[in-house]
């Protein structure tokens, strides 16, 4: 434990190292196109992504830097999911942001940083780690929503991200001086153990713990986006560039998660009655608001968020079922498919906003949902490209978003509890609501008539990129069974 | 002696007795300080006017050397004008804030070993600490005045002294790697250890030799710091009149004055306690394969005393003589200066000294 | 004068962080009272590490500290940043007129 | 050979090729290539009848191979005496849907086609699956293509027929969803395995309470399909705005997926549940048949007629299955697919006028059987049929429910019969008002009689209702032992 | 820890503010007081002051104050390391220097933008 075991850390090593490499070899690039730094932070994200994917086949499990850091499954598939998202992010926003003078060095830099905080989240064992990492992910996204300077929504959008993104980390941060004071360690994996110490009364304040952790999940709710602390996702959503916004969708919900992992479920287990009930309301008031909420968006990027909130609720519900009346012996079950469903919503929502972006052209921004009419005649690939993922979005089998519900709801059967069953009833009734917004975009694009008739035009990488996700949405809708397993065996390196 | 009056006193006021106590040598500092602060005005017109071969003040008691008093006198005397539209808290605020840290610096300055008024173990933080609040005095005084000058000036004032902060720190950064402790009487004493001092040639043993380039920078952002020449373009004359300061006049503006002295001494103090040995003698009786005299061992806090103030007062004789000497920077040079040479140099600096620490000729061990 | 103890602190963290958060969602007026507001609330969570570090022995918690003030002085550098963005393109920093995005 | 896997996926996959690489400029290609994957499809499914063994209960043509390691779902297919003859009825249906929008479907033909093809394949995989999950991912999965076909190709109304359609089902099959979840975790509770094998599941003992639950979900998801009444009014929405090819298959096969499930889960699962229940949904039924025969007869247009007609035809099956005899339940089943060559063949009658008059009021007709005395022909057979005239294939059936409803209740069975009046109303005085008669306008002057390709089409449909309707033993010999079978079973209480 | 020792620091604070009210009060005693509307306006070289002094002022201090804010936190982080380098040894150092040499890439991320250009 008093070694630093670089190799455990290899490829956050390569990405801060690279980062610092694109930051400084951009400021002598020429190229209006960036394609110096374009491809070596593309080179990075996909080593990055190799190199943890492969440590995860490998099942590697370290835990490193005097014990503050873990590099687990868990780490290895979020982080390499990660880098692989946000690769994809930049393939798909390279051509708006070409379009919209955003496509500056800034860009790139911003976006390797933001995946290291990403790195270093999920494979924190320890809270300063833990708060570092999502400060290093968070404060290059603030700056990347405002990397449009000339645009009065984007740095609006920022500010408004910025400050109540600065508030969340504010509540966790308050939650674990609690957690700290009532444990005395700030070690995650200690923590635990001080709260499951076989003598009572060597067992830390329960009220202080309680009350600190009432402050983490606020915090960690404020960051997943879940209601009631969701004030901030709409307008961010809407606000930022489309670019920011899919980087803003994607890897940091990964990571939220992961952190959420490791403090309730790695450190606070003792604790999951406490917040399995936290987390219950948290998620049927998301379900509530998002899905309701949606419906009256006729901006798309605004519906996507309050569907993201009505999602993030979903999750919630599969993390809050894992222990029953004491026995964790459900809590495998509930938390991988918690995971699965994180990863799947992920992935269709690069697709999604992917859509948006492909369809934005210079000077237009295609937000509206008007924006989508007669798709299906104009491209009728895309159109059903972004049917898929909509379907996907809304459960709809055939689709992988259908085992990731399906997943959610096993888990909460699996406790047998007839609350449960009635969280279920209540779960698939809102989203059939959620269906009804999703459909929508799926009859704009399909049944109403366009208003211009020309065709989409689109990179190549754009469009192997997007037919790729939609095809995996499908192909993992007919055999998620693999992607499962992942999450399966990622999830049972960290409960206790 | 003072041993016993100590305990007298603490038999006379119990409680309270340290309380007094500490204010008598806080008075004990601060007095002679101030005389200080106001003979040094004395002598910098003096020595700029010697160099400019002319006589300087001469008028007020022999050789001038009353002048101070009876600028003390005057300004006590002048009406204190408040601006209309100021804000008139903070106007006055502005001074006490200018003032308050340059004396409150003093308080962990070392006039010998473990012979400062309080001797905390966090003393070079301290300083950094109080020296930063100097910039809240310039900004709130070009604030509350409500005069574009005055804003200006402050806004200027407070960018460049901000900017040579960061060189300052990072050049104590480089002495408090060699020193290994925060606390002043320590980073003395440090400097006093070595080959050199071994063989009775201290002065080659303090910091400013090995730590050459840092000592030059060091200095010369003291005179940033303080506002003073060549950097002095908050107040530059032919631009913005007198910056902050503009709408200040009597008392109000002679704190300024003060603070802007209080601070040349300050800043000259520490750069005689990190660089140039501090209180200890530029050589030794070693050097001359003599023990040292009895009778200097015995009057040894004179002698601290002595070489403290001798190599301050030529260090902040080096103040005026850069102003005798030097044209006032333009601003983008000033910034261009603080930002573009001095921090790349104590960065460079820096690693080198961690890396020559950690070689075997590691002279700090 | 009473001892302090470590409830004193915690009240007092406590107090400064409810502080912060009513001049978050209170301030109707200048956004730089909301970056003030945010690191007046992290400077509550010091207060809080440092009185719990004190009481427990432990300097971890102090050294938490040290990196919650090295990323405070990062976030406000940000929002510093982005308040100066804001400020160019609307020519207001009022909290209320941040009403662009709606719905 | 698994030929199920074939019948499932040689429709599935030459649609999706069509979707994909056909374009719309190659119209007639397309049409040719359609209806050849058509033919294939359907000759697929002719070993399955033909290697049928009626003499056991058991599931035949088994295929079982692991799907989602999770869930322990498997790819399990196989077919009874119940499912075999759907499979061949839908896969035949979609011959028929693909000749009849030949020309009638001029824009995106390859679009068109490769739905319906999609929409086969997967509805033969609701009728062969044995694995719950497996069942549910094909059941909602229809929806998608019959969304699209409802709302690119539909009438005026298109879009609100759609949502409709769509919502309607899948709220219904959400509440499903959360039984299937149930059963499942049940499955791991009672056996100690948890699966989503249906045959399993009928084995497990319920208690009166979850019994109760489990049949009001399943109830949910069925009866709006079949659709029973008062959830049955997406149909005549649909049944109108789709286009004819969507009318037959939702018709035809879509409504008879609900009354399939109503076999495979309601009754066998939740037996106790069912028997408690029957009244309650041969109320329905009743009300279904009476009422909304009554509800037809005041149609103006025609497919609305007979989409309530649709509806009273269905109300049958479910009142024959819920006798709880075997007279009944193959009743019902003899219902579903005659009602399938039936309405199938209603619906392309009106499709033929439409194409050529642009309308479905019965007043805009009369006369036509001076104009068209051949198609005249087959409409007049077909409406005889669909009031249940002896000979004809909708007499089987009726006969079967009625027969089976009088030894249940006189009474009930007394109520049944009088359908056949209303049946024998609507559709006869329709036939009076359309056919008969003097010409009524210019309209019915011009009109030409059917060509080729539609008297193709009529004439295998018409031959199969006589066929049926004279010799019914090979459909009744098929279901027999399976209906037997299925009878003990739900004799038994399962009560635990 | 020696606490009391910080107790003539605040004293020392205490006499500095004093130090800056006491002559101020004296000043503002002894001198004369005799505004009028000329004595008492903004300074504006004989001019009427066309505007509020609080005027909009040059990004650029914006920027400084920025890089001031982080530059300062970096020494912040230096000094508990440069007061313990004699005793963490070569981890220590190597570990601090991987931390300027991220500092020195934003620095000279900086310079290259022009973000250390006044004009």
């Amino acid at each position: 434990m008093s070694t630093f075991f670089f190799a455990a850390f290899k490829p956050e090593l390569l990405l801060l190292g690279m980062a610092l490499v694109v930051s400084l070899v951009d400021l002598w690039v020429k190229d209006s196109q960036r394609r110096p730094t374009y491809w070596l932070t593309q080179l990075t994200l996909l080593a990055v992504a190799a190199l943890h994917l492969r440590a995860f086949a490998l099942g590697y499990s370290n835990v490193a830097m005097q014990g503050m850091v873990s590099a687990d499954p868990l780490t290895h598939l979020l982080s390499g999911l990660s880098a692989l998202v946000v690769a994809g992010v930049l393939v798909l926003a390279r051509p708006y942001a070409a379009a919209r003078d955003l496509l500056k060095g800034e860009l790139f830099t911003l976006s390797l940083f933001m995946v290291l905080g990403v790195c270093i989240m999920v494979s924190a064992r320890h809270l300063l780690v833990v708060y570092l990492g999502l400060e290093l992910m968070s404060l290059s996204l603030y700056a990347l929503v405002a990397l449009r300077r000339d645009h009065t929504e984007s740095t609006e959008a920022a500010m408004k991200y910025f400050v109540l993104g600065a508030m969340a980390s504010g509540f966790l941060l308050y939650g674990m001086s609690m957690l700290y004071g009532a444990t005395g360690t700030l070690s995650i994996p200690e923590i635990y153990n001080v709260l499951g110490h076989p003598d009572a009364a060597q067992r830390p304040n329960e009220a202080v713990l309680v009350f600190g952790l009432v402050f983490v999940v606020a915090g960690l709710a404020f960051k997943l986006g879940a209601a009631p602390f969701h004030m901030w996702v709409p307008d961010v959503y809407q606000g930022a560039p489309t670019a920011a916004t899919l980087l803003i969708a994607t890897a940091p919900k990964l990571a939220a998660l992961a952190i959420t992992f490791r403090l309730l479920v790695e450190g606070l287990f003792s604790l999951a009655a406490d917040w399995q009930q936290m987390l219950i309301v948290l998620a049927m008031f998301s379900l509530v608001v998002g899905n309701f909420v949606a419906i009256a968006q006729t901006n798309l990027k605004r519906m996507l968020a309050y569907s993201t909130i009505a999602q993030m609720g979903f999750l919630l519900l599969g993390l809050a079922s894992g222990v029953v009346a004491g026995s964790a012996k459900g809590a495998l079950v509930a938390h991988s498919a918690t995971l699965f469903y994180a990863v799947v919503y992920v992935f269709t929502t690069l697709g999604s906003f992917g859509m948006i972006l492909l369809l934005s052209r210079q000077g237009h921004e295609a937000e509206q949902l008007s924006d989508f009419a007669g798709l299906w005649q104009r491209s009728s690939w895309y159109a059903l490209v972004m049917a898929i993922f909509m379907l996907s979005l809304a459960g709809i089998p055939m689709t992988v978003g259908f085992y990731a519900k399906l997943a959610v709801l096993q888990a909460m059967g699996a406790t047998e509890l007839p609350f449960y069953y009635g969280l279920m009833v209540a779960a698939v009734v809102l989203s059939l609501i959620g269906a009804f917004y999703y459909l929508r975009v799926i009859k704009t694009m399909f049944f109403d008539p366009p208003a211009e008739r020309q065709a989409l035009a689109a990179p190549m990488d754009v469009k192997a990129l997007l037919t790729l996700l939609a095809l995996g949405t499908v192909v993992l809708g007919v055999v998620p069974g693999k992607v499962m397993g992942w999450c399966t065996l990622a999830v049972s390196a960290i409960l206790p | 002696m003072i041993d016993s009056l100590y305990q007298m006193g603490a038999g006379l006021l119990g409680g309270f007795w340290p309380v007094v106590w500490n204010l008598l040598k806080i008075v004990a500092v601060v007095a002679p300080l101030m005389v200080c602060v106001a003979y040094l005005t004395l002598w910098e017109r003096k020595a700029i006017g010697w160099s400019q071969i002319r006589p300087g003040p001469n008028r007020v008691g022999p050789m001038g050397l009353l002048t101070p008093i009876a600028d003390a006198v005057k300004l006590i005397f002048k009406e204190i004008i408040l601006p209309a539209a100021s804000n008139k808290g903070l106007f006055f605020l502005g001074p006490i804030l200018t003032i308050a840290p340059a004396l409150a610096a003093w308080a962990v300055v070392p006039f010998g070993p473990d012979a400062a008024v309080a001797n905390i173990n966090a003393g070079l933080l301290f300083l950094m600490a109080i020296m930063s609040l100097e910039v809240y005095g310039v900004i709130i005084a070009g604030w509350a005045s409500n005069s574009k000058y005055a804003f200006l000036g402050a806004m200027r004032a407070s960018a460049q002294m901000v900017s040579y902060e960061i060189a300052m720190g990072f050049a104590l950064v480089v002495v408090l790697m060699v020193s290994g402790s925060l606390y002043m009487t320590d980073i003395v004493l440090k400097q006093t250890t070595g080959w050199f001092a071994s063989h009775g040639v201290n002065f080659l043993s303090w910091n400013w030799l090995p730590l050459f380039p840092i000592f030059i920078v060091y200095f010369i952002s003291g005179l940033a710091e303080t506002n003073r020449h060549p950097f002095d373009v908050v107040e530059g004359e032919s631009e913005i009149v007198a910056g902050h300061m503009i709408e200040y006049s009597g008392m109000s503006f002679a704190m300024f004055f003060l603070a802007e002295y209080a601070n040349m001494i300050l800043v000259s103090a520490l750069t005689v306690l990190l660089f140039l040995g501090g209180w200890s003698a530029p050589i030794s009786f070693s050097l001359f394969g003599m023990e040292t005299p009895a009778f200097i061992q015995q009057t040894m806090a004179f002698w601290n005393w002595f070489w403290l103030f001798g190599k301050t007062f030529v260090v902040v004789t080096m103040f005026l003589w850069v102003r005798a000497s030097f044209p006032r920077f333009r601003y983008d040079q000033l910034m261009r200066l603080g930002w573009k040479v001095f921090i790349p140099v104590t960065l460079v600096w820096l690693v080198v000294v961690g890396l020559w620490m950690q070689t075997p000729y590691n002279i700090w061990k | 004068m009473g001892v302090l103890t470590l409830g004193h602190f915690l009240t007092l963290g406590a107090l400064l962080f409810a502080l912060s958060v009513i001049g978050i969602f209170m301030n109707r007026k200048n956004l730089i009272v909301l970056l003030m507001a945010i690191e007046l609330m992290l400077l509550a969570v010091n207060l809080n590490f440092v009185a719990f570090s004190h009481y427990l022995g432990d300097m971890a918690g102090q050294v938490f500290v040290f990196f919650i003030l090295t990323v405070a002085a990062a976030e406000s550098a940000i929002g510093l940043a982005i308040l100066v963005v804001l400020f160019r393109n609307r020519s207001s920093i009022r909290v209320d007129e941040l009403d662009t995005l709606k719905g | 050979m698994h030929w199920l896997s074939i019948a499932i996926w040689l429709p599935v996959v030459s649609g999706l090729l069509l979707l994909t690489l056909g374009k719309p400029q190659q119209a007639a290609l397309v049409r040719w290539l359609a209806l050849l994957a058509a033919i294939a499809s359907f000759v697929v499914t002719l070993p399955l009848i033909a290697g049928f063994d009626t003499s056991t209960a058991a599931l035949q043509f088994v295929e079982n191979y692991g799907w989602i390691r999770r869930f322990n779902a498997r790819y399990a297919l196989g077919v009874d005496g119940i499912s075999v003859w759907f499979v061949l009825l839908t896969a035949f249906i979609t011959i028929i849907v693909v000749a009849a929008g030949w020309e009638v479907i001029e824009n995106r033909v390859n679009q068109y086609m490769g739905a319906f093809l999609i929409l086969s394949g997967l509805m033969v995989g609701v009728f062969a699956a044995s694995d719950a999950l497996l069942f549910y991912v094909f059941f909602e999965a229809t929806l998608i293509p019959m969304y699209i076909i409802i709302g690119v190709w539909g009438g005026p109304r298109r879009v609100y027929a759609a949502f409709k359609f769509f919502l309607y089902t899948l709220a219904g099959s959400l509440l499903m969803l959360v039984a299937l979840v149930y059963l499942y975790i049940q499955s791991g509770a009672q056996t100690g395995v948890t699966t989503f094998d249906i045959a399993s599941w009928q084995k497990l003992a319920l208690p009166m309470g979850a019994q109760t639950l489990l049949f009001f979900a399943f109830f949910a998801a069925f009866s709006v399909k079949v659709p029973m009444w008062p959830v049955h009014t997406w149909l005549p929405d649909a049944h109108v705005e789709a286009p004819t090819g969507g009318s037959v298959v939702l018709a035809a096969i879509m409504l008879k997926l609900g009354a399939y499930g109503f076999l495979r889960f309601s009754m066998p699962i939740a037996p106790d549940a069912a028997h408690a229940y029957a009244p309650f949904i041969i109320t329905l039924s009743l009300i279904a048949v009476i009422y909304v025969g009554l509800v037809a007869m005041v149609q103006k247009d025609m497919k609305k007629l007979v989409a309530y007609s649709s509806v009273a035809h269905m109300g049958f099956v479910t009142l024959g299955f819920f006798l709880f005899n075997e007279l009944g339940v193959a009743g019902g089943l003899v219902q579903m697919i005659a009602h399938g060559f039936v309405s199938g063949a209603m619906f392309l009658c009106i499709g033929v006028l439409y194409d050529r008059v642009h309308s479905r009021e019965i007043a805009d007709y009369g006369g036509v059987v001076n104009t068209m005395p051949k198609f005249a022909a087959f409409a007049v057979l077909f409406a005889m049929a669909n009031c249940g005239l002896p000979g004809t294939a909708g007499f089987i059936g009726e006969w079967m429910v009625i027969l089976g409803a009088v030894k249940y209740n006189f009474w009930i069975g007394a109520l049944a019969a009088t359908a056949l009046i209303f049946g024998a109303a609507y559709s006869l005085w329709m036939v009076k008002r359309v056919y008969f008669g003097d010409v009524a306008n210019d309209n019915v002057k011009a009109l030409k009689d059917v060509n080729a390709r539609e008297f193709t089409i009529l004439g295998v449909l018409a031959a199969a209702t006589i066929a049926m309707g004279v010799y019914p033993k090979p459909f009744t010999d098929v279901m027999q032992a399976s209906v037997t079978e299925l009878m003990r079973h739900v004799s038994v209480s399962k009560l635990p | 820890m020696n606490l009391e020792q910080y107790l003539p620091v605040i004293l020392f604070i205490l006499v500095g503010v004093a130090v800056g009210i006491l002559p101020q009060l004296l000043g503002a005693l002894l001198g004369p007081r005799k505004p009028d509307p000329a004595k008492v306006s903004p300074y504006e070289c004989g001019f009427e002051a066309f505007e509020d002094a609080r005027m909009k002022f040059d990004v650029r201090y914006y920027l400084v104050a920025i890089l001031f804010i982080l530059f300062d936190l970096e020494i912040a982080f230096l000094f508990p390391w440069a007061v313990s380098l004699h005793e963490i040894g070569p981890t220590g150092f190597w570990a601090m220097m991987v931390f300027l040499g991220i500092l020195v890439v934003g620095f000279a991320y900086e310079w290259k933008k022009g973000a250390l250009d006044w004009e």
